[in-house]
Parts: C-alpha cells; structure tokens; sequence
C-alpha cells in the first residue's frame, strides 16, 4: 500500500475519533466564511451567528430532552468532564469533600479526581464487574455524609459496556448528591435523556459522532450551581468564557441531530457487523471477547487474544490498511495495561493482547471482510514468533 | 514514531525461530510488563555461529532483538559482550524514549544467553557478564520525558 | 439594505473577531474531511494528523521565535490567559501569593485575578495614564519578596495602545518573577519576538488573526513549570489534556504565517486607512481620539464622540452597514462603561460616546469612505435628539 | 436582541424635540449611568395636547422614551399617570431583561413630566405622582439574570 494513499483504508477506531460527517461540514462553513461576526457583538452581521450558536443550542438540549438554558458548548469532553467535576466539587465544598466515582472512568475524569485528592478532597473509586459494569451496591455503600458529587461514565471507551446511570441517578437524586455522568461514548450511539436518566450534569464531545474535533458540551440541568473552569467575558452565560466556537457548535449539532435520527438504523447496522467480527474473530484460539455480552455500545467489540502483544498486532494491521486500537501498555506509554481492563480483572498477559476494533457510520461490510481476512494472519505470525505460544493451533 | 529502520526490522524481523541444538538461551522480561525476549546461541570456537529470537512485546521489542542478533552473528563471544544497548538503538536510528527499555531488554537477553553459554562451560557467568535479565528492565528507563504521555480517547 | 445580505457591509470590527482567511481555510480543510485520524493513535493514519500537528507547531513557533516544544495548543485566548496565570499562581504558592496585573487587561485575565484573590492571593493592580500606558515605576514599586507572576497585556483591546513588555520582562527577569503577557491583540499584527520581549508565557487566540475560533496557544518557556487547567489524556505533553484540535491548530497556524508574512505591508496599509479616518472623525466636533497617539495596534481607531451614547451609535452605523463596537456600559450589559476608557481618566459621560473601529485584511479605502460618509451623519442625529447637546455645530 | 418594534422605535423615532411652550417638562437619569431623558408636555384641559422626548441613550432608551410618548399623547394626565413600565414594554414586544431599567426610565420621565406639571399648577406633585427621577432607575433593575453578561473580545 502506498503510504500516503487511504482510499481503501479501513478505519476501525471510531471510538477514537470519527470522520466528520458531510452534513456537520456543510453546516459548519457558512460559519467559518460569510458568517465570521462574534456571536456577543450587538449589530446585524453577528445576529447571524448568534442564531446559529442559538439553535445549534436548542437541537442539543432536543437530543437530549434538555432545555437549551441548560447546554453549555465547551473545548471537547476533557473540559466537559474537568469543568462538571472541579466546579461541582469546588461549588459544595461547604457540604463536604467526599466523591464517588468508578475504576472504569476516563483519564480526563481519574487524573481529575487524583488531582482533587491533592487538594485535600477524597475520592472512592467504585469497583466494576468482569463485565466492566459498575458494582452498584457498592457505590450506594460509599455515600457519606460529606458526600457532593458521584461520577460514573454513561459507556465505556475500552470495552463498549453502558453503565446503569439511570438508577445511580435516582439513587443520587434521593440522597441530594450531584450526578455527572461522562457520556462521550454514549451520545450520538445510544439514546440519551438526562430527564430518564436523572443526571446534573452530562459530559459529551462531537468528534466521537462525526462532529469536529475541539468541541463539546456540558449538560447542566437547571439550578445546578458550579463554579467555572475559566473566567471570561461571560459568554454561555458566564458559565463558560472565551469567543464562541460558532462553526464548531454548529458542526456538532449538525452531528448529533444526524446521529440521533439514524440511531436505531443504524445501532441495528453496527450490530449485525459487530456479529460478524465476534463469529471470525472468536474462532481463532484464545480469543475472547471483553466487556458486557449484550448491554453494550453497538460499534465497540473488544477481544483479548492470548500470547501477544496489542501494539504488534495494530502495527500489523494498520500495514495491511486496518486502523484498530489496543489498551497494551505499549501502545499507551505506561507501565500497565489499560486500566479499565485491569480493573475488570484480568491479567497484565491477557491485557497486553487486547484489541478493540470500533466500527461507525462509515463501516462497512467490506470492512469487516478485510478485517476477518486480515486479523487470523497477524495473529498467526506474531504468535509464531513469540516465547510463550504453546503452539496451540 | 517510529524510524523506518525500527520498521522494517519490525515487519522483517531478522532470525526470528527457535535452535534445537543451542548452547546459549537466554530469556528475559516478564508478561506482566509486557515483553519477553529468548536468545538462542549456537557458539562454535567462541564464535556465535548462528543465532534466533523469540520475542512477544511490541514493535520496538521485536526491531531490537531482531537488531541485536544481527549485530552479534559471526562475532566472537567477546565482541558480544560488548553489546550495548546503545549500539542497538544506534544501528535503529533512535527509539522513542519511551522505548528504550526495549533495547535495553536486547541488550540482557543477549547477555543471559552468554551466561548460559558460560554455565554450560562450567563458569560462572556472573564475573563474566554482569548482571543479567533480573535487572527488571521493564521498570527502567521509563522515567525518561517520554513525549506524548498516552494515547487517549 | 437587505436585512441578511451582507455584501456590501463593511466590517470595522477586527479586534471582536475577524474573517477566516482563505488560506487558513484550505489549510484546514483536509484535516476536516479526509486526514481525520486522531493524532494521538500509532497507525500510519494518523499519522497525518499529528505530522500537521507538528508542522502547524512549528510554524506557530518560528513566528514567535519560540522552540516548538513551547507551544501549547488551547481553545483560545481565555483559555491561555486562565492557563497561564491560575496555572503558574497554583504552581508558585510556596514563594508567594502575590500577583501584579494591569487595571486594563481583558477580563479573561481581570476575572481570573478577582476569582485568585477569592482563593487568597493578593493582586495588585497598576494604573495607566491618560493614553493607556501601563506605569512601569508603579509596577516595579509593587513587586514584594511573594510576587510571584506578573501579568501585563501586550496590546489593548479597546483602545489599541501597546506597552512596554520588553522591558518589563526584563524587570520581571531580574527579579526571579514569572511574567506572561495577553498578547491577543497583537500576535499576526505587530511583531512578536518572546526572546526579546522575555516573557515566560504568551497568550494568542487564532480568530484575532484570521485564524478559525476555537483554538488559541500558550507559549510556556522551556523550564517554566505551571499546573495544567484540565486533566486528562495528557495530550501536548501532558500540559493540555483532550484530543486535539487539528483542523483548528493547522488553521491557526496557517493564518498566523499569512499574517506574519504580510505584517510590514499590511500595517503600512492598515496605518494608511487609519489615518484617513482620524482625519474625518476628527474633524466632527467634540471627537477625540483614544489611546497611544503613535504606539499603537496598525489597524485599531479609537475615539469618543461627546453627548452622544455608544450602542445609538453602533445600532445606527449597523443598519447603514457599518459594523463598530463601543466600550458603552449599555452593551456591556454592565452598570459602568469600559474599565479601560475609565482607568485612563474619562468621565463616564464620555466613555458612553466611545467608538472602536477595527479595520483588518480585508479592509478597503472603500471601507473608508464608507464609514466617513456614514458616521457625520449619525452622530449629527443622535446629538439632534441629545437633552445634553449644547448645539454647538 | 432587540425586538422589531423596538428597533422601529429607534430608528423612526416619535415625538423627537422640544416644545417652547410646553408647560410640563421632566428630565431623569443622568450622564454617569449612560441614560438621559427629558419630556416635554403641552397639557390644555387636563389632557395631553402635544409631546416631545430628548434621549441620550442607547436603543432600548430611545424606543422607551418614543413609545411612552405615543402612550400618552391626547390622553388626559389621570390616565398618564396610570402608564407602568410594564406597559411601555408590552407595547413594544419586549426589552431584553437587562434593558428593563430603560422602560423604568421612560415612565419615571412621564411622571416626573407631570409632576412638574402639578407643581406649576401650584399644586405638590408627591402625593399624586408619587417618586419621581430620583430612584436612581439606571442602578435598579439591573439584577435580573440578563442573559450574556458582557461583549467581549
Ligand atoms: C469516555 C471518554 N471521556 C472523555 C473523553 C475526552 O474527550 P476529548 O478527547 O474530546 O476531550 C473521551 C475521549 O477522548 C472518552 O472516550
Ligand atoms: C486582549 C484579549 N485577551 C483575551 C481575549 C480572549 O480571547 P478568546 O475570546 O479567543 O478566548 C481577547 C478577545 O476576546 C482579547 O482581546
């Protein structure tokens, strides 16, 4: 393959980024060329990209049966995630400087909370299941008195398996304790309501559903008060400063309006291919699929494959034209394999030869032939050459 | 991030397989960090007339061994000794920081199958060849500012 | 004229935002549609991403005669203002809790100051005189065994005077203080040399510049350490976590390059329409000029037009296709008017009747004669209806 | 932001001017808050024959200062005196919340139009007309979460 020629490239990394869809571009340039006037000026030019700032607003709040008073646009989900979880715990400090999270969460979230623990507060880190689910009863056991804020994500990036967040949030609302649920995984693939799902505040970025990259949002439900990450001009209404992205809010609405009217379509799509990946790929010996069996997002399959090592195996096949994804601690520049895998117990071997293949809207069946043509091959070869193949076959 | 050199020697790994008749193998590294290496010698009159490796780890554990056998074939097991994860790293034009744990892996696994040699000579390889492979190279050389420090999404 | 079509408004505006470039534009393009990888991934795909990530680093860098390794990419000027001073106040607390800024930066910066003295530092604020000057001998005068960062904008943003970063730099050097400079205004339109001015960190925000919205950069020196406002992936080296804004970084970067290597012409150019409109404003009574009369930003024309109230003004000029700005408190929302004009020594009654004009690259002498034939006439109206116009014309 | 009616008012303004021989006239606010506005009245038999407005503000003033004049214009002063700043507002579609104090403004320039009014007649305008011009109306109102708080850049 030429190095530099993509056209039969298949990209299997969506949970990573996706390729901004045609609709989110189209939306988007009138607000990167004719309608360049800051949404805050007050004459007629910036009235066109306030309104477009405004009803990119009102089509996120209707995806997700929110109010558009209550969407703040943000830098991407790392700041969603910092801005919910630093302001709300900042904003309760008076009621105390207990929170509760997962093992499973995000790095934007756990290097959050490492980093509140060095400003005095304490963190529980809540448990999972082998199936990457969160150990409910035990989450409900580490409230305490001092306890402000619970944050636990919708889905997980690893291994694909969605968390019950609707009945932690009922659990939440009942003992008065703020509830952030980091759904960037989730929304756009899995229907989304903040109102069923009872949470404060809800984490989201548009490049996880063919959005652009460099902006997010943050669901605040109404009357929820949380100090802000940056301090400004008073845009979003002072709740988040700095010259509006316009373009990139309207691309990410653009996005998920398109997500959500071609979700069930389109989850039922992700699915039969995701079927085909599991019938190949757990044919070949020691493989073994991750995460929940059912109750999971419907692009995401995750696999162990025994005796080697995940970094190999993407190398492998990004030469044979495959983009995929390994929580190896080779690929992540740590020590330890992915954490989220550890966490659901398996083994530092197991862990270094996972692989998560992530399908979207630009997948293909053709996609899925080249990947069960591919991936036996890649796994054959570098089990051939590694020490600890038992040889198997 | 990788060179091509690291590349190729990756995706056409030189001496990779097994010797039956060995009389050097050494194995270093251990599963939980994620990489092992097995060296195996066929020295004749002090000279290392063939070698192979195994290696499970990723593409820079597997550029090195295939890099450090190349650079021992046909040498005498003196000029083996002199192997230095540097040279390894050098002969690959560089390795990301965050990988020289790798080459520093080549260069223990190289040095274990000399030790074996050794013992099997009856000597004790430890004056000889130093420490080898419990050095827990998985563990060093990671403190390094290994650039990027994740990949996230 | 149409109420939605905008072909023959002229944008006087250029210090609010400014027009995308088209070069800027093209440069982005491909990282929107076809190179979409995320550039923190290992495949070869991605490769592409973080290659432009890296050149639009450089780029960015040799403008500013910075290594690349000094370029932290962010979401934009406010962003890198809280960045930078939370970041380095947090990072310094053992030497002190004392901050030296101006009484007319932005209020990314004023804000952030007021939330620090919330969280116990102590700020001082020094004056400037008549024409927007900070005083040095007040600054140097403030500085205590706690100082711990200085933080002194480049150039101002409603009335265009530029300060001494220079040599407050090599104050601050000489004093083992921090200093960063909001140096929004003045990237892409006056020369920007971090060496020269010493400064520890510089703020820049794309969409000043003919850059995209969005995204902005921080320029840390090599050895500077400061606490990174958000957690995560550890993106851009661990001081700027989430995944990365491309298309918004290359943008950037390409417009700052166009900007650079245009900037002698261009600011002869720009200095050229300024002077014609100082020359017809002036001559309509009771207007004045504000801020530095020769060091100042090329493009920016500041003035205050007596008896008469800014948004009248602006809500006028805008619907005879004029788009301007006014640091009057009734478009601020805010009780008083600019705490820029008020800090140089105008009277609020004055500083009601404040009217920016920004002219940028796609000003014309069309643009010009324009605003001279329109403005007269305007102000001629409100003074007519004015109970404070004396009738003096 | 400003609804259509609004800015009609603004830019076609009624009632602009001065009357020379106007026998009620009233100014409030005050040059350091931004919002000045005088009312002129020419009042026979109790009814409101003739009004002018002068505004120094910004639009919301200008459109406030306009529509109270249409309000009052050939009324009598008792149904002047009822105009509420509620219904300069309603008349005009709306003001964003942060301009409210605008319509405050206007009907407190009416009032206090009138009271001078009263007062020329030789009668004390408090106990009908009430507070006038000194509630300080360009630092009331202006706590309501009024949307976006600055313009920056
Ligand atoms: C679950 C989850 N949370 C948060 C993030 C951070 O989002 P971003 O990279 O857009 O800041 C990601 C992806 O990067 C994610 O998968
Ligand atoms: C001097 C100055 N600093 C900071 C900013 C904030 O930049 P941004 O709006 O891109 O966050 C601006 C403009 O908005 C500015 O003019």
């Amino acid at each position: 393959m030429d190095k530099n020629d993509f056209s039969a490239y298949v990209y299997a990394d969506n949970a990573a980024t996706t390729r901004l869809s045609d609709t989110a571009l189209e939306a988007m340039l009138p607000y990167m060329t004719a309608y360049y006037g800051n949404p805050s000026s007050i004459y007629s030019f910036s009235h066109e990209s306030r309104k477009a700032l405004s009803a990119a607003r009102s089509d996120v709040a209707a995806v997700l049966n929110a109010d558009p008073s209550e969407i703040i646009f943000t830098s991407g989900g790392t700041e969603s995630d910092n801005h919910a979880v630093v302001g709300a715990a900042r904003a309760n400090v008076a009621k105390g400087k207990h929170l509760i999270t997962s093992t499973i969460e995000h790095h934007a979230l756990l290097h959050t909370m490492k980093q509140l623990e060095k400003e005095g507060y304490s963190v529980t880190y809540v448990p999972v299941d082998g199936e990457g689910t969160v150990d409910v009863e035990a989450l409900k056991a580490a409230v305490r008195p001092d306890t402000t804020v619970i944050s636990i994500m919708m889905a997980n990036n690893e291994v694909g398996t969605i968390q019950p967040i609707a009945e932690i949030g009922a659990f939440a609302k009942s003992k008065g304790i703020l509830f952030h649920t980091d759904a960037v995984q989730a929304v756009g693939h899995i229907p989304v309501d903040v109102k069923e799902l009872n949470v404060d505040m809800l984490s989201l970025s548009g490049h996880k559903f063919h959005g652009p990259k460099g902006v997010g949002a943050l669901y605040l439900r109404k009357g929820v008060r949380i100090l802000p990450l940056m301090q400004g001009g008073g845009q979003e209404r002072g709740r988040r400063s700095g010259t509006e992205n316009v373009a990139g809010a309207v691309g990410l609405a653009a996005a998920l309006k398109e997500a959500a009217s071609q979700m069930e379509t389109e989850a039922a799509r992700l699915k039969a291919l995701v079927a085909r990946l599991d019938e190949g790929i757990l044919k070949i010996p020691y493989t073994k699929k991750t995460g929940h069996p059912t109750n999971r997002l419907p692009g995401l399959a995750s696999y162990t494959v025994e005796f080697i090592e995940g970094e190999s195996m993407i190398l492998h096949l990004d030469i044979r034209g495959i983009a995929a994804s390994t929580g190896s601690a080779c690929s992540t520049g740590s020590l330890d394999p992915s954490h989220v895998l550890m966490a659901m117990g398996l083994t530092h071997e197991v862990a270094h030869g996972s692989l998560r293949l992530s399908l979207g809207k630009y997948s293909t069946d053709a996609d899925v032939d080249k990947i069960l043509a591919e991936l036996p091959e890649v796994v054959a070869l570098l089990r051939r050459m590694s020490p600890v193949w038992p040889g198997l076959e | 991030m990788y060179t091509e050199k690291v590349m190729d020697h990756f995706m056409n790994p030189r001496n990779v397989g097994t010797i039956e008749d060995a009389n050097g193998v050494g194995q270093v590294g251990n599963l939980k960090c994620g990489d092992i290496m097995k060296i195996f010698l066929k020295i004749e009159n002090d000279v290392i007339v063939d070698v192979k490796f195994q290696t499970f780890g990723c593409a820079a554990a597997v550029a090195t061994s295939s890099m450090a056998t190349e650079l021992i074939k046909g040498k005498t097991v003196q000029e083996a000794l002199q192997l230095t994860n540097r040279a390894v790293v050098e002969a690959l034009d560089d390795l990301p920081p965050m990988k020289m744990h790798c080459s520093v892996l080549a260069e223990e696994a190289v040095k274990s199958a000399l030790a074996d040699y050794y013992q099997r000579q009856g000597l004790d390889p430890i004056p000889i060849v130093g420490c080898t492979g419990n050095c827990d190279a998985c563990h060093s050389d990671h403190a390094h500012d290994h650039g990027r420090s994740d990949e996230e999404e």
